[in-house]
């Protein structure tokens, strides 16, 4: 006799483990690395986070403050462990498709 | 096994030893004497290698057979000048190591003598005869970072069209490190002039 | 006059009742059925019942590709030969009254036949398709075609034998009108051809000339675009035939009830009949791995030949 | 009459791109032929162009099912080099990433061995509770798989006391789960019959080809670097080895299975020894001259990391051997005499991990030359 048969009806019966994407989302826990976002105004631009991002995809822009590249962003979150005013943070965005490669910035 | 006992099994084929660790211990050895290093090794009943390490060093490669003796790791260092790089095959001994030796003979162009099977393992078929990727001096990647101060070069590397062709092209006329940001400066400069 | 009605009512029959377009919308739904109630049992949702719809529906969008080196016309008629077999078997099966659309004298050994040209299709599919996957996929279903033929035959003419030797559905189904269904005076022939049934229709335990890991899609890998449409749709139908075919046998076949003052048509009890069948067979599918085709024969020629036989020898000698 | 059957590179039972050339006469294997390189991004040549910080995450990215024991084992050899030592807390929480890692990677191994025997119903229900594990790596460490646990001198996550009481709620399940898929793939009819005395490598085999890890442990070989050559806090925490007779490919999911439930003691263990004290201490950027050899135990078996420097910033080379590449003279031997319809679950039993190709190549069918397309000659045909 298979071994699996209690183990499957229990599962016919009980509510699948799925999630119906995009209907339901799923949260991400408390220090998910998501995508980096900026604080401008705390932000001193002394370019610490673009020295030390590991595949150089933050450039400081004109105003002197950090654009990160979502292409080539890794999402390891040294820049915000390197930031000595803690301006940059993790935000828990996932969903960072886009169509046009300009526009996967993160100012 | 700790890394004494394993230094006196091999005692009278090594030049010098240095025990890192109880865990850890590196024997230098010359080309003549290694595959007796080796024979004795198996003959204690050491089958684990682990793999073989090559190093280009300009002149001479380093060549570290890494072998597990039931937990410490000892390293074999073989140096061979790199005139006449061979070296002779000891899968009749490991014979674990043939694949370790096909690499070698990928990335080093280390001839290893008398290998049972000698095919390409890593590299494509129609990858240019004598180019070995981990050579120093040859896909030095690191001369194009040095003619950074060569602006366009940036340019070229984001352009679409740059190619390995280009480094490819470099080779045809066997650049040494110190002519190829000269060349590549002409290039570019041809490039704006047409 | 009345020929003309003839001929009118047996187009409608063909076309569009137990035809075609009946077999074409139960049987795609018998898929959904199947990958649902499977989805459900690996703890997941899975996808809506009429998927299969959507499938076949892109798959007839897409272009029909022939493979350069392969048997053209063969290839290209596989697939309308499985479909035709298949429809025809339907036709001959009680679906909405004790008697089928067409019936004729010895329908059951005719079904038995008609139900393995699909196989042989599927087989000229592999063949003539020039790819190592299909020749292999060919030979393994080639031998497993043998396998379960074999007990499938012995169990059907138990069914015969009981109902005291009528060779057609009409007449089996008329014998278990009579004095019950026959599932419980033949048991072990119904478990024979319960088992045979995955084996037929190349569903887990038994889809080893399908086996994607081993040879990506046996004998169909080339085909793609409406042609694997027409398998799909015919290997559905064939799911929907097979439960016919043994609620015919062992349940009964379709049978009109009186519930509470409504009369609910035969029809209503063949779906409910050829339902639980397929939700049998999906069990069996989802808790067991794929065997390996000498297992398969020896399993079928050993173990499910025997019970079918032992029921034959009871039933001949009592 | 014999023929080839190609198995690969793209090849529904294998995940990732390798390629085996059988010369099979009716369903038995005669010949067995492969061809790597599929998969060879030039990490080695890589290593050399990066910073040492930058070199530990392309070093994470090698694999994508073990990506932190890769990590651990880079770092460590480069604080050898540095002569710096990591904090004793900071070596637990290696143990503990290293181990979470064990179990989701070996409970992947069993949902793919399901998979390649047809059975996708135990390939489901083992990858549903992988889940709960990579949900734990995600709250510690951010993010599912690449985790960007470890820099040069420490950690960068921690195991707080709000945490523990998930952790432990994950591992009971994880126990009776681990039990009971024990209990399946021994005793499942069909899974018995298509898994045992398939694929056998003895032990006398396997010590000739010096395979390693699981695939080593099945054949009987009790050899595991977690207790023999010790690294992160394995010192501190006794490992009990766990090994199985036969070399088949049912001995590999016992070992693989039983595993599993030595990591979880092993996890139990290091949860609650967790000593206090700083996660990390800092490391000088440039790395004075010499080599450091280090291994460690893979989920896959002995992962050998080694690093030469000049004094600079940049090592001046880096050497990977991953398990798979020690096991693919073991999967040659036992493939010989197999059927068809043993490859995918005989290749799944070593658990392959290959990486990823630089170009498309096309295999000549009948001169079987490879010939590689770049980019531009891609763009073309595309055109044409």
């Amino acid at each position: 006799m298979p071994k699996l048969i209690p183990d499957v009806l229990k599962n016919l019966f009980s509510k699948p483990f799925t999630l119906k994407y995009p209907f339901e989302k799923r949260e991400p826990p408390e220090n998910f690395r998501g995508k980096p976002k900026v604080d401008r105004e705390k932000c001193v631009s002394c370019g610490l986070c673009e020295r030390i991002c590991p595949p150089g995809a933050i450039t400081l822009d004109d105003e002197e403050k950090p654009v990160f590249d979502l292409g080539i962003c890794i999402y390891c979150a040294e820049c915000v462990d390197a930031c000595p005013v803690e301006a940059i943070e993790k935000t828990k965005e996932y969903e960072l498709g886009v169509y046009d490669r300009s526009k996967a910035i993160s100012k | 096994m700790n890394s004494e006992e394993v230094i006196d099994v091999i005692q009278d084929y090594i030049d010098d030893e240095e025990i890192l660790s109880e865990k850890k211990v590196i024997a230098t050895t010359d080309r003549e004497r290694y595959r007796d290093a080796l024979q004795t090794l198996w003959d204690k009943g050491i089958q684990h290698i682990t793999t073989i390490t090559a190093t280009d060093f300009g002149e001479e490669t380093e060549i570290i057979y890494h072998i597990s003796c039931d937990g410490t790791l000892l390293d074999l260092v073989v140096s061979v000048p790199n005139e006449d790089l061979e070296i002779s095959t000891i899968t009749d001994i490991y014979p674990a190591a043939i694949l370790y030796e096909r690499e070698l003979m990928d990335l080093f162009g280390i001839d290893v003598l008398d290998h049972p099977d000698p095919r390409t393992l890593v590299l494509p078929d129609d990858w240019p005869e004598y180019k070995y990727p981990l050579k120093k001096g040859q896909y030095d990647y690191q001369a194009i970072a040095e003619a950074e101060n060569v602006s366009d070069v940036k340019e070229i590397a984001e352009d679409d069209d740059f190619d390995p062709e280009l480094m490819l092209e470099a080779e045809k006329e066997n650049k040494d490190r110190k002519s190829l940001i000269e060349w590549l400066e002409t290039r570019i400069g041809k490039e704006e002039g047409d | 006059m009345v020929l003309w009605a003839e001929v009118l009512t047996s187009i409608v029959k063909f076309l569009i009742f137990p035809g075609i377009v009946f077999s074409f919308v139960v049987g795609l739904f018998f898929e959904g059925i199947d990958r649902k109630i499977s989805a459900h049992m690996q703890h997941r949702i899975g996808p809506p019942i009429w998927q299969p719809f959507l499938d076949v529906g892109k798959l007839f969008t897409k272009e029909d590709i022939t493979p350069s080196n392969a048997e053209g016309w063969l290839f290209n008629f596989a697939p309308y030969l499985g479909f035709g077999a298949i429809i025809t078997v339907m036709l001959m099966l009680p679906v909405y009254a004790a008697q089928p659309a067409f019936s004729a004298a010895a329908d059951l050994i005719v079904i038995i036949y008609l139900l393995n040209i699909p196989a042989l299709a599927i087989m000229l599919a592999g063949v003539s398709s020039s790819s190592s996957f299909g020749t292999v996929g060919t030979e393994r279903y080639v031998v497993q075609l043998f396998a379960f033929e074999l007990p499938f035959i012995i169990a059907s003419l138990t069914v015969a034998a009981q109902a005291n030797w009528t060779l057609s559905l009409e007449g089996i189904v008329a014998y278990q009108q009579a004095n019950g269904w026959l599932l419980w005076e033949l048991p072990l022939a119904a478990a024979a051809i319960l088992l045979v049934a995955p084996g037929k229709l190349l569903k887990t335990p038994f889809d080893i000339p399908e086996a994607e890991t081993e040879i990506v899609y046996g004998p169909l890998t080339e085909y793609s675009g409406p042609k694997l449409a027409v398998f799909n749709v015919m290997e559905n139908i064939k799911i929907l035939a097979v439960a016919g075919f043994i609620t015919a046998l062992f349940l009964g076949g379709p049978t009109a009830h009186v519930i509470a003052g409504v009369q609910i048509p035969a029809i209503v009890d063949f779906l409910i009949k050829t339902i639980a069948i397929l939700i049998l067979i999906t069990l069996i599918r989802t808790v067991t791995a794929r065997l390996r085709i000498h297992q398969a024969l020896k399993f079928y020629w050993g173990f499910v030949a025997i019970i079918a036989l032992i029921n034959l020898v009871y039933v001949m000698v009592i | 009459m014999s023929f080839v059957v190609p198995v690969g590179p793209q090849h529904p039972a294998l995940e990732e791109p390798e390629h085996f050339r059988f010369t099979v006469e009716g369903e038995e294997i005669v010949d067995v032929d492969f061809r790597l390189g599929y998969m060879h991004r030039g990490i080695e040549k890589a290593f050399e162009e990066k910073s040492f910080p930058r070199a530990l995450y392309l070093a994470e990215r090698i694999c994508g099912i073990c990506s932190g024991i890769h990590s651990i084992a880079c770092v460590e050899a480069v604080e050898e080099l540095a002569g710096v030592e990591a904090p004793r807390r900071a070596r637990f929480l290696r143990t503990v990433l290293a181990e979470l890692e064990r179990v989701h990677s070996h409970l992947l191994w069993a949902g793919i061995a399901a998979h390649e025997i047809g059975f996708m119903t135990l390939f489901h229900l083992t990858w549903r509770d992988r889940e709960h594990v990579l949900d734990v790596l995600e709250m510690l460490t951010g993010n599912r798989v690449n985790y960007a646990a470890n820099k040069i001198g420490g950690v960068r996550f921690d195991v707080e006391p709000k945490h523990l009481g998930k952790i432990s709620n994950v591992l009971d399940d994880l126990e009776e789960d681990a039990l009971r898929y024990m209990d399946v793939f021994t005793s499942d009819r069909t899974i018995t019959a298509r898994c045992e005395g398939e694929g056998v490598l003895s032990k006398g085999e396997a010590l000739r080809l010096a395979t390693v890890g699981p695939t080593a442990r099945a054949s009987g070989v009790d050899e595991d670097m977690r207790r023999d050559d010790p690294f992160a806090a394995y010192g501190e925490i006794d490992v009990d080895v766990k090994t199985a007779e036969g070399g088949d490919v049912l001995a590999n999911a016992e070992v693989r299975l039983s595993e599993i439930l030595e990591s979880i003691n092993i996890l139990r263990n290091a949860v609650e020894q967790l000593p206090e004290g700083p996660l990390s201490v800092d490391a000088p950027k440039k790395i004075p001259e010499g080599q450091a050899t280090n291994r460690v135990e893979a989920p896959r078996g002995e992962l050998l990391y080694h690093f030469k420097s000049d004094g600079g910033e940049k090592p001046s080379r880096g050497k990977v051997r991953t398990p798979t590449m020690a096991n693919i003279p073991a999967i040659i031997e036992k493939l010989k005499g197999e059927t068809i319809a043993e490859i995918p679950i005989v290749v799944a039993s070593i658990d392959p991990c290959f990486c990823c190709t630089e170009r498309v190549q096309i295999v000549d069918k009948n001169t079987g030359k490879t010939q590689t397309l770049t980019k531009k000659e891609l763009r073309e045909m595309r055109e044409e």
